[in-house]
């Protein structure tokens, strides 16, 4: 047992550190820190950067043109991002689609769609949820029938993040309306410029516009585009759902915003001094930081055993859990630090980086980002969900 | 020990819930939240046609006589409804502050038309140096040619920008944390040197930044007496706590009831969710949240009602954090139970829970009232 | 709305005060207010000086030789002699069999019973659980056979909190084993010193042996010992568990707890000045007492409908709950107050005053305490049971 | 990056399992608490000739050479079997101390008999006045006749009435708080002038108060240097701290176990009670405060053995936050889950439950080591 780094992992870090210092623009580092909302072009632009360094797919072997990194390189490289304040990479194309592709796909499927994945020609978007199901994925209402060289889609996605933006769709269809409720679905890529698709965002609570339900009327989609066998979607879906779980904890995004919250609370005073030495205060940041540390080890534990050929499996349902839990807190704490200023609603500014606003910087976004951040216990599986995994799955209740 | 309502204090409590039940819907609030003032003064005219707006004035001035409990009851009922009438800020602190200290020329010119709508006030405390503290106050006012002049910068003022006159925390002597030295002054909105800066806030209500440069003032822009206005202050503070503490306790109870509404319905794998246990005993831990809440603003308004001072601000802390603490868990477990529907503007639960987070960060959030409620509590003297 | 106590009320409180400054003896309250453990004697000699007074039954009508007071009445009583470090009253004969007989009995038990209750010449215990049926009562085993005049017992009953000193046990027993689960259950009165019954304590995880197994053996009970009618005895049950939840709160207990807690933090000293001056340990005891006044109106609310006629009901749960949850936090912060010198574990002077211990007075029994202590959210229907309670009764789920 | 053990740990941990297996079932333990030293002698002896008791101490000297690894190993597993015996005491705490300060002399008289388990210690430092402070030493040894006499009180001394020398913290200069002046001494068990009380502890195991009345010491019962102890000591509690979290940890594992078999088998309405969803999620979040309580003291491990003092500190206090949390909250939820069974003597969770609550009254509790993180850990510069 040696918990340390490896000289050779250390050395990893550095060149990581080192290509985020040269590389990372500037004005994009700075809307992640301040939390402001990123465009289209800032995703493309640091996706593309990756590309050109032959990073742009951390998780993908090396014969998809990904970089084989190891779990740890992995998280390595996630935590160092984060730090750095690098706009996350979209995870429908690498993380979803990509892995699914690369599992089930034929290889006119893999040429043509896992390249522009990486270089971010293609942007996708995922058609799993539907209105009213929740996480009950097998309750599946869109229906695609066989018309020919195609199938015609029709009904309603919705939850779809960034899918106004999207050139493509993954999609969960039902392709045999009688078979039982895990049966008879069928996942298809669809082309989001064919005629009878609608995209009509969906206004968060913070005001973001992030998700979208995306209406499916009478859409032809080319036999060419299902992914593996018709009716054995439910497989893939599983698989897809397995694998979007590397860097569930966000123990790096965890410590940047643990970092932002010491800086706000150096700033902001409280009978004039600064909060960070208000004994109650501080108290809760070092117990918060407490289970950080004790987090980014159970991740570690996690990876190590990924590394050596365990699967993440259920385990990962505790990083999520216990990961999303911090983060929700940390940024409790940063709308608490940022006081009275913290009242002010100024979508104009968030959006804008060169608009005015009133308050100090870090109050603009603090009560936004924390309302907006309470579907992190909530989507991808929410909380309650993932206990239930754990307790069937380790736990055999 | 009596917990029932006088029939004066029912029929105010069913005037406003029926004001609220037939103007606040879901699709009115939000046509309200888009004029120019971020309310609507058509309706403030009405609540001041129902006598709302003299709620807390005594019956010679034309007001209704209320104390505590009237309070509670109107913010209570506007707290289901989630008005975005500026009632705290002109009627409850700023108002009630000219009716008890203003001068007698103050009150003659002021009252009336603040009881019938036509005029608004502010009060402007908050600045960027002082978060929640009462005393800590940079503004100064200096005495010149017979007046005043105010020079400073004001946060977070409450409706601060549809305000006619703005009640303004001032310095006229001591240093930035001293109690002493803090005086009021009436500023028109229109003053020169006085830029008044409004925003939209996180919940749908407004507020507004001052800056107050140079702003020249008469003599008799001072409110009571120059240099000891902090008790008075401290009171108006309270006063505004408690008030939205009861809109919370209003705004808790119809998350709670929204929430148990949804996962009576809400079905997920064929059954309603609400049959989950681990649901049943969350919504079960909210109700007892609402409950304490409930309590600890009752008690709050006994003893503004009837309380020492020290009384009162324990009182008005211990209510302030269970507000604080309840209408958080009561948010965020209100979203959680809902799901992503919980996560949407065009839903109702979410502005509950917006308004009940914000509330938090008026008039002091919740580490601010415990820190000064544990320096107040009992403690047995130290060997 | 006035929510201050009435002068007559007023007046109430100085009177139980008066009584309790001149009759109180010195040796109980300081028992008491240590912790230490009462002998059945200090029990029945505190129970003696409230039946000289009068007062022997608060929860009683006047006609049965009770107070005859009001709800707020008797909560002013249970707070000054909470707040007094009065002994409790025992319950299984006041506010259990006690109501029982009034409402079911025939005139021969109510005269040969009721009595001795208020005058502490019968100790009663309780024979609802049996082994293996936690909250569950229905589904009770011990049978009662009719042999002419009599029944007779065979069973086992368990958690019979302080039935090693009883003289009679209210016990249900099954009269019918055909009918269904919660019918044919008949509701016996048992003279303790009927042959065929052996009681054996139960030790506590604290060492403390306050409750019993109790094993019944062809118990021979009399039939004018059956209360009401046989099999109707579940209807009795239900009744009983309804009466016994008043001043289930706890609030002055609650209160003389916090008093304790905040003289220990007062003498306790960490980096040499007074743990009640740490602000994070301060923060917490001012966070109990907001809770606890919170608690204590949210009681006199319930008890003001109770005076109105409404009965307590489902509320009374929600009481439950938080008034057990903040003993609980004070007991755990009295144990943590109390530092290393709260691992020593004296029994011996716990039982005995005069024993000799090792550490400050409140080290002594600041664990055993704790301990003990985690059972008030377990028995007397469990805190997971009042939310189902609360979740059926009053939210409808 | 590997957490993977060696060949030689895991025929460690083998080896401490099994005798925890075999020896320590639940009613042999109740035998073992029965006796004087409130331990087995026997098992001791068992555990000298397995070479547990040289664990931490180099080859050269007949031990095991292990370091922090190897301790967590040991006390995870005494921790699964709630062993009794005064390892942390004698090995872990004093024992390193002689190894590592110790002069040639007090390390060749008491290293072999230690490892051999003829020779029993203990440490001795807390006080009434220092709760659990490292550096608050009120004990004064006085230089006299070339020796010390030692006057002072101690209590809370872990088996402290089995030990045969005890290794005692004292003041030969400064102040009641002074790092500075604080120096090691050897005393005997039967000394003139020292009383030792034993008594048992809540959890089952030992502890002792002294008084020292002017106990005469020879110069050689100095250990280290005068008056320059203070980093030592810090160091001696940390170990402490950092073997009662791996105690914790096995603990821990323990109760979760026990309390997962219950809810599988106990019924409850016809079904076992582990199909409740809110117990399933309980169960699971005891889980999860395992698996941190757990990373924590790993971590802890590491930094003992390759950490800055510094860094070593911070590790521990982190560690012992999260098993005090963490073992309270699973000793109470296990009570709870169990209902009435959970309550009694007789059975074996609630053993688990008084051994993890009081380990917070060891070697720092919860408050203690949150403080002291804080402290430590890395903020910004104030402006």
């Amino acid at each position: 047992m040696d918990i340390k780094f490896t000289a050779e992992e250390q050395a990893f870090r550095e060149e990581v550190r080192a290509f985020l210092k040269e590389k990372l623009p500037k004005d994009l580092s700075e809307k992640i820190r301040t939390h402001r909302e990123l465009t289209k072009d800032d995703i493309v632009r640091w996706q593309k950067i990756l590309y050109e360094k032959g990073w742009g797919a951390p998780g993908w072997p090396t014969k998809f043109g990904g970089t084989g990194w190891s779990p740890i390189q992995k998280a390595i490289f996630a935590e160092e991002c984060a730090l750095a304040h690098a706009p996350s990479q979209l995870p429908f194309g690498l993380s979803m689609v990509g892995p699914v592709i690369m599992a089930f796909g034929n290889d006119a499927q893999k040429e043509r769609f896992l390249p522009r994945i990486i270089s971010a020609d293609d942007w996708w978007c995922q058609g799993y949820s539907e209105p009213g199901a929740g996480s009950d994925l097998a309750s599946l209402k869109t229906r695609a029938e066989r018309d020919g060289d195609h199938y015609i889609v029709n009904g309603q996605k919705t939850w779809t993040t960034l899918g106004q933006h999207a050139d493509w769709m993954f999609c969960l269809v039902r392709t045999d309306p009688d078979a039982k409720k895990q049966e008879g679905i069928s996942f298809l890529l669809i082309d989001m410029k064919t005629p009878g698709i609608t995209v009509r965002p969906i206004e968060l609570l913070d005001g973001s516009r992030e998700v979208n339900e995306i209406f499916l009327e009478n859409v032809r989609v080319p036999v060419e585009n299902l992914v593996g066998e018709e009716n054995k979607g439910w497989t893939y879906a599983k698989f897809l759902l397995g694998h979007e779980r590397s860097g569930i904890a966000g123990v790096g995004t965890n410590k940047a915003e643990l970092r932002r919250l010491k800086e706000i609370a150096t700033t902001e005073r409280k009978n004039g001094i600064p909060l960070i030495q208000d004994p109650a205060f501080r108290a809760r940041i070092a117990r918060l930081e407490i289970e950080l540390e004790a987090l980014e080890m159970t991740d570690l534990r996690v990876l190590a055993a990924v590394q050596q050929g365990t699967s993440p499996g259920p385990e990962a349902s505790m990083l999520k859990i216990k990961g999303t839990e911090i983060r929700q807190e940390l940024y409790n704490m940063i709308r608490q630090a940022s006081g009275p200023a913290a009242l002010a609603y100024q979508p104009e500014a968030i959006a804008d980086p060169e608009a005015p606003y009133a308050g100090p910087e870090y109050a603009l976004t603090a009560a936004p980002v924390y309302f907006n951040n309470r579907k992190i216990t909530i989507y991808g599986g929410s909380n309650e969900i993932q206990k239930n995994i754990i307790s069937k799955m380790i736990l055999g209740l | 020990m009596d917990f029932s309502l006088t029939d004066e204090q029912r029929m105010l409590q069913d005037t406003v819930e029926r004001l609220v039940a037939d103007q606040y819907g879901f699709e009115q609030r939000r046509e309200y939240m888009k004029k120019p003032e971020g309310f609507d003064s058509t309706l403030w005219g009405q609540m001041a046609d129902l006598g709302l707006l003299g709620v807390p004035f005594s019956e010679d001035v034309g007001g209704f006589g209320g104390g505590a409990v009237e309070t509670m009851l109107v913010m209570e009922a506007f707290g289901k409804g989630l008005v975005l009438e500026p009632y705290v800020a002109s009627v409850l602190t700023a108002g009630t502050l000219i009716a008890e200290t203003g001068s007698e020329a103050q009150q003659a010119e002021m009252l009336e038309p603040l009881i019938s709508g036509e005029l608004r006030l502010a009060f402007a405390h908050t600045e960027p140096g002082n978060r929640y503290e009462e005393t800590r106050v940079a503004t100064r006012a200096e005495k010149r040619d017979n007046g005043y002049v105010l020079t400073g910068r004001k946060i977070a003022v409450l409706h601060g920008d549809s305000a006619h006159r703005l009640i303004v925390t001032a310095r006229t002597a001591g240093d930035e944390d001293d109690a002493e030295g803090l005086s009021l002054f009436l500023v028109d909105a229109g003053a020169d040197g006085l830029e008044v800066s409004g925003y939209p806030t996180n919940d749908g209500l407004r507020a507004a930044n001052l800056e107050l440069d140079g702003v020249q003032l008469p003599a008799d822009a001072l409110i009571g007496k120059e240099g000891q206005a902090a008790e008075l202050i401290g009171l108006t503070l309270d006063r505004g706590a408690f008030a939205v503490c009861a809109e919370a306790v209003g705004a808790m109870s119809r998350a709670c009831d929204i929430t148990l509404e949804y996962i009576k319905q809400r079905k997920q794998f064929g059954v309603p969710i609400g049959t989950f246990q681990s649901i049943q005993h969350r919504m079960v831990e909210m109700r007892i949240a609402l409950e304490q809440a409930r309590s600890a603003t009752m008690k709050a308004a006994a003893r503004l009602q009837d309380g020492t001072p020290e009384e009162r601000r324990k009182a008005v802390s211990a209510a302030k954090v269970q507000v604080g603490d309840g209408g958080r868990f009561i948010s965020e477990w209100g979203i959680q139970l809902h799901g992503g529907i919980g996560m949407t503007a065009e839903y109702h639960l979410p502005h509950y829970a917006k308004r009940l987070v914000m509330i938090d960060h008026q008039f002091g959030d919740v580490e601010h009232h415990l820190n000064r409620f544990s320096a107040m509590m009992d403690v047995p003297k130290t060997a």
